[in-house]
């Protein structure tokens, strides 16, 4: 076993990152995230890469972009308000399928809100904040080995699917320390970036654009990105169960929750009741087979979020017509983080 | 007899969507000549913006990454960070860059990116129908200024070569116009210098192109050349703003 | 000793050209090309210094300008 | 085994250090370990709290609302968490700091410990947090005192290194003070 | 009967909110919303109100959230980038429970797309594109008439239940030009607003915010929204119902799509198909009800939508167990509008 | 005895959360005794923006509105258009009005928006951590800028009293200090010039007020008080730069 | 009843003007209409197009596919939206500037009228729109030819109120060469 | 002639008032109230002069300072 780190969520994210060769980062301070950019700060120039703490987070997204343009492998965070701000450049990147990683630390709102851990970013995420009716990879992990290994992914996800990823996680993940096992960078066959602008030299031009007027141009490259998303649906979606097999009620939960709700349903096994945890990684392409497999047998579902219900939708979405899919939200602000204790109760109460 | 004139290398051989006597069209072709004289054609790349001149691509041969509007120098911060061996400019009209894009602007000038920013000020937002714009004159009338822009409301036309000359970042700024031959062939050696600056890895380069829109002005060709040479050139003055590098 | 050729197809009828001759040799045609426009033409070709300042200002690159035995212009 | 506890007090006394020895305690053990801080806004005001668990097999929750242990080193600490512990639980307190008269808590064991007196005597007030670790472990066993100061070298600076021995002391101190 | 007006369906939505008492407005230009401003900047001066035309999107949302928290009723309009930058500024005013009107007349996308009609704005409309987890109304206009009629509609919901009120609609129904009755503002009662900051004088201090920070605070003020939002739910949704009585098959679709489909839908009558239309008019709060009647009958839906499938998981969130849901749809762009010979045959396909 | 110095009604008796030796706590209280001085609390509608002074409405006794980050200029103008008879400021950190905010705050300068700004600038996110701000002099050492600001990366420190100057919807401008009862005193006589303006509505007035972050700058709070006259006033001159009414 | 017509041209030849007048006589003849024009980008390059459905009921799509006629104003027009009508519909085409012998539409009634000429005798070239409009209502009886010419005041600012019967002259002209 | 009074517990012990004042009569106290700091002290209060410096400088309002018959400082 290689040497177990002790390192904090956001410090992982960013280890992973330059682990995976990204070497260009831009971001502007925001809290509970602010760790990410001050680790790159501190490490990117070792490594001849650039960090440029941008004047907003409009300007760090399009920074991205125009990285990304040119074939690098390129990041950017921040948390949720800062990420509203960039639904217009992630609709761009989405349009002009640049790769690019963006991780929101999210926060709890609306609006100002507070700084606590929340999940209630989950559809402006996965269904799209910005216009346009495109999608995104998201990823949700709930420990710190996540942190960095789903960071990584995140990085081979956009170059191969040439899509933006972003990971969503919390403050419960991004400041919580835990041991690290520093994996290398999975050797994965990425395409070539035979799109990248980098001056036409004596080639064809090469241009990098959302922009298509033609008569059916758009409507079919609109239709090319909805199969990419089908075919990514089909390959791409992950997720964990946990004492799955002869659960009677299934808790589904992503993330710092489905954390919290291990433990729950731990304390409810040492009751004696059949309970288990599906818990999506990939929140965009959702595991919908998983929850339509699993629901043919066990028709019990308590879908447990920091917020007053999103996930759930694509749950109940997912999930065989005959289950029941019941909700506990626990919409987030300062001391509001649901516990173990709490979550077995509700466990009870929908068993 | 000798060819005096001919159309750039960089600049394809196209009809333009441009609108008669819209000064984008020399505007272009003035920074395809400087590309051309520079030999950086093979190494640029080209940052779009929105507004009249989104097809950028489609004029200059060269690569070409759009912008979101206003967010050029944003990009062209991402792609010359990425590429600094390249040769990186924005064109950008006067409500992507002096509206909208007012920080990524600022920003990107005061950080002293090594990119230049080609900016056409003519004075309304062209392509989505003559909007009043922040360079609008008082008095001007737009389709959203009916009474003509009101100072006490609306403010004064903004003067973006003067403001960014302000920052440390910017090491050359100048305003031009194409008017007329004597302005257009001054317009040249600005562009052309301001090319050299990046060229030489002088840092932040600017140019504001004094730019007529004879259709949004509802005026004749020849009225709105006019009105660049006269009432714009009177409050926005041509010349050098800034001129830090000695070559 | 010079001499101009102008795309009718390119030009847009913006006039422009016509007041950038300082010989005053160009104006707009009656006739309209395929996209509406009437482009410029030149009354007096022999009159033409070749000094290029009309194709200079052409917006649409529309006129190419030629002189006799004299460095190109730039 | 599953041990979580809250390690509570003033910023400046040592009580993410604290949290953060005990995980690297942990590690060398072979075992897993999470530590959940408060920050920002939580931590305005001064205050500093931290989380850990630590268990052989998955963690699990990296929050708890009622741990079996709180380790007390101020007055607002006991207000804010004496009342979380599970009953059955231990309250560790810093008893030259706080005043435990209106403490009541029968469900639960509570020991006192004048953590400020050790570490004065060992000579430096700031090593309040080892004292309360070195407690904490022996109490109850979640971690060995050998793994506690082997921990050390990785939990300080190197600049710090040469407080080891210094520190090592309060543990034993702490660790003394309490009988399993 | 009152004089029938000619009027364009951008032109009838500044119109109505002149007449719903709205004096301040403030906007960015954008293609195909432009006639909005411009109407307005004719006719607000005339009323001493005050139109702005802003440096952006950003600034034009935030100088509504600071008009409408002095209790003004006030407006801004764009289009799909627009709106996206618009996000953050959005989730504030939910978060400060602001009142006050946004319009999108949305065109393709993702990115900068095209100005073609798109429908594709959906999820970030009713889901929240912006963070937080909040919602606004929604209005989804088919008419000049509605696009007046819901404008006024949208300042008293706005005002009623203290939260921004979204008119969503795209080329079709804002470029049209219709009769229009120029109605009357609606004689709503509405709640005072003794909330709004106007200088404290000798009375209390009023704040108007979204930073919750005490323990349980934002917890408990993110409960009161969800309560607030299924109250809306509860007693707001509206939709049209056409030849559903004896429907086989019944048309979901909203917006220009639905006067699309309802041509579609005549001529299938004219076929002897029973088919009819379920027309959502408030897409927030969405008329689950409606769908969940419908289907305890009527077991065939055909979702129809200017995008690759938004709305129709509403649809079947809402439907009946055993109700089939299919849907058809045209991802927006330069010559991709659907028309009624085409949806003819969609229709008869399911049928 | 007669009492000297007391505490303005304007603000209330409670203690901040600003840490020890903030210059926080003094511009505020300098705001306070300039709103009691002119009578203005009654009708004054603050405008909190997203920084260490979020808690605006925790310590003025006044009406507030919460901006978004950066937007606090967009929102003033809404309040003010919307309510013209009221007094209006904006309080904003360098984060959010020189990194973010850029636009807005040029913009509501240009319009020349009836409206008082006081503009903190401590060279760092305080709120956040100590981030390098735009205003963050060159080889200061920030959490982002670990190895010192580098200007030829970063940009130079941004002056924005003086970019403001430029604006002609600007009416006063000045930069002040409270690190000493000298540059004190100064100003408390500029902010009360600059509330004037609005009072006499004369238009757009600006206050850049240097300030110590000591827990940012990991300095005790008598050695941030002297970096404040020293390193930062030597960059950042204090003075009036626009002064364009007479009273 | 419900009529829809596609009216295509230049930008210039009045083409929305057309549309708008239409609209007009319809909704004075208590009817409902849609007009909905080409835009933005579409009209680029000059060119104007508009969609004009008037029913008895509810017009139900502003959107058609297929018109059952359309007035083509310029050759571009009738490349573009020549094979569009309904089969069995008509086609009112402006012979004056479009070349009609490459169109191949057997299942259509063709109706060539040299408008510009027509307009031009009137006086005014300005009014192919309206001898257009003419031709199109007494073609298909969609709006009476009194209501267009009452129409006129509504369609046309002020200004141009004193071309009022030149205009209705233009219309009876276009109304003059087509048998219903 | 001065009197100042010091708020002990809104005082966070920063020294400010330590250096504005010119007759150099504050420091900071040993003790620690009731937050953990320090708080500002008057040495040798009959040299106050009132001239109220120490309590323009401080940031959290924490003095007050009173004069005998002069027209209050502004
Ligand atoms: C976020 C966003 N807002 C608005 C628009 C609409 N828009 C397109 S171009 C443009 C401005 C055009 O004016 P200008 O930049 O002056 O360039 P010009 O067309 O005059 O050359 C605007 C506002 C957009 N595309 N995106
Ligand atoms: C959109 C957005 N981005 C980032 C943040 C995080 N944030 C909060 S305060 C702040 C800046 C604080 O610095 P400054 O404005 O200089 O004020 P100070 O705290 O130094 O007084 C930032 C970046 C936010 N709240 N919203
Ligand atoms: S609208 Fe104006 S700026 Fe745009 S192409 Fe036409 S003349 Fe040029
Ligand atoms: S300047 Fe060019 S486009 Fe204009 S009239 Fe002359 S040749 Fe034609
Ligand atoms: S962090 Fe800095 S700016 Fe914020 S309160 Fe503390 S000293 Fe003041
Ligand atoms: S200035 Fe105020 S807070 Fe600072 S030490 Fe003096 S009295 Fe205390």
């Amino acid at each position: 076993m290689s040497k177990r780190l002790f390192v904090k969520g956001n410090e992982a994210i960013a280890m992973a990152a330059i682990e995976a060769g990204c070497r260009y980062y831009f971001g502007y301070p925001i809290t509970p995230q602010s760790d990410i950019p001050e680790y790159l700060s501190r490490e990117l120039p070792k490594l001849n890469g650039e960090f440029i703490q941008a004047e907003s987070e409009i300007a760090s997204i399009n920074m991205l972009l125009g990285a990304s343009a040119t074939g690098v492998r390129a990041m950017t965070s921040s948390s949720s308000p800062g990420i509203s701000l960039k639904q217009e450049g992630i609709s761009y990147m989405a349009g002009a399928e640049l790769p690019g990683v963006i991780v929101n630390i999210s926060r709890s709102g609306p609006g100002l809100g507070g700084i606590d851990a929340s999940q209630a970013d989950y559809f402006q995420s996965v269904k799209g904040g910005g216009h346009g009716g495109y999608h995104i990879v998201v990823l949700a992990p709930s420990s710190v080995q996540e942190m960095y290994d789903l960071t990584m992914l995140a990085f081979d996800l956009a170059d191969l699917y040439r899509m933006p990823a972003m990971i969503l996680g919390d403050s419960v993940v991004g400041q919580m320390k835990e041991p690290l096992i520093a994996n290398k960078r999975p050797q994965t066959e990425l395409p070539v970036k035979d799109w990248v602008v980098r001056g036409k030299g004596v080639g064809e031009q090469r241009v990098v654009k959302s922009l298509f007027l033609g008569d059916g141009e758009l409507e079919a490259h609109n239709n090319r990105l909805h199969d990419k998303y089908m075919l990514l649906s089909a390959r791409e979606a992950r997720w964990e169960e946990f004492e799955t097999a002869d659960a009677e009620l299934v808790v589904a939960a992503f993330g710092s929750t489905a954390r919290i709700a291990k433990t729950a349903i731990m304390q409810a096994r040492q009751e004696g009741l059949k309970v288990g945890l599906l818990r999506p990684i990939t929140l965009y392409p959702f595991p919908q087979r998983a929850f339509a497999d699993l629901t043919r047998r066990c028709k019990r579902i308590l879908d447990i979020e920091l917020n007053n219900g999103q996930m759930v939708e694509d749950v109940r979405l997912s999930v065989a017509r005959d289950a029941e899919v019941h909700f506990y939200g626990r919409p987030p602000g300062a001391g509001s983080l649901p516990t173990p204790e709490e979550l077995l109760e509700q466990i009870k109460k929908h068993y | 007899m000798q060819q005096v004139f001919k159309r750039p290398v960089s600049l394809k051989d196209v009809q333009t969507h441009f609108c008669p006597g819209c000064h984008h069209g020399t505007i272009h072709r003035l920074v395809a000549e400087a590309m051309d004289e520079f030999g950086v054609q093979q190494r640029t790349i080209g940052v779009a913006s929105v507004g009249c001149s989104v097809f950028l691509y489609g004029y200059f041969d060269i690569d070409v990454v759009e912008a979101p509007h206003g967010r050029a120098p944003a990009v062209a911060t991402g792609v010359k960070r990425a590429r600094p061996d390249s040769f990186v400019f924005t064109y950008q009209g006067d409500g992507d860059l002096a509206a909208i894009g007012t920080a990524e602007i600022i920003h990107a000038a005061n950080r002293g990116e090594d990119i230049t920013v080609i900016f056409v000020n003519n004075t309304t937002y062209g392509m989505t129908g003559g909007q009043m714009a922040p360079t609008t004159l008082v008095g001007q009338k737009t389709s959203t200024s009916p009474y003509g822009r009101n100072q006490a409301k609306d403010g004064a036309p903004i003067r973006m070569a003067e403001l960014l000359t302000q920052l440390e970042g910017v090491a050359f700024a100048a305003r031009v116009a194409v008017n007329n031959p004597r302005n257009l062939l001054d317009a040249k050696k600005q562009i052309k210098r301001a090319f050299r600056y990046q060229v030489e890895g002088k840092g932040f380069s600017f140019i504001e192109a004094l730019s007529a829109c004879p259709t949004n002005w509802g005026m004749n060709p020849i009225a709105a050349n006019e009105r660049v040479g006269g009432e714009m050139a009177d409050y926005f003055k041509l010349g050098v703003y800034k001129d830090t590098a000695e070559f | 000793m010079g001499k101009i050729e102008i795309d009718e197809l390119r030009c847009k009828g913006c006039g422009l050209c016509t007041i950038a001759c300082p010989q005053k040799l160009l104006s707009l045609s009656e006739k309209i090309n395929n996209l509406g426009y009437t482009p410029a033409e030149i009354s007096d070709p022999s009159r033409c210094t070749g000094c290029a300042l009309c194709a200079e200002i052409c917006p649409d690159v529309a006129i190419l300008a030629f002189k006799n035995k004299t460095v190109a212009h730039k | 085994m599953r041990h979580d506890v809250f390690i509570a007090g003033f910023g400046g006394q040592g009580v993410l250090l604290a949290g953060n020895l005990l995980s690297y305690a942990a590690i060398i053990e072979g075992k897993n370990v999470s530590f959940f801080p408060a920050y920002g806004v939580e931590k305005r005001g001064g205050a500093a709290m931290c989380t850990v668990v630590i268990a052989d097999g998955e963690v699990g929750s990296p929050v708890v609302g009622n741990p079996s242990v709180a380790v007390i080193l101020n007055q607002i600490s006991l207000d804010k968490y004496g009342a979380k512990v599970k009953p059955g639980g231990v309250c560790i307190i810093n008893s030259s700091l706080v005043e435990v008269s209106t403490f009541r808590r029968d469900d639960c064991e509570t020991i006192l410990i004048p953590m400020n007196e050790i570490a004065m005597e060992l000579g430096d007030a700031r090593m309040v947090n080892m004292v309360a670790v070195g407690a904490y472990a022996a109490k109850t066993g979640a971690v060995a005192l050998t793994s506690l100061t082997a921990a050390l070298k990785e939990a300080l600076p190197e600049r710090n290194h040469k407080y080891i021995p210094a520190n090592v002391k309060a543990i034993e101190a702490g660790a003394g003070r309490v009988t399993r």
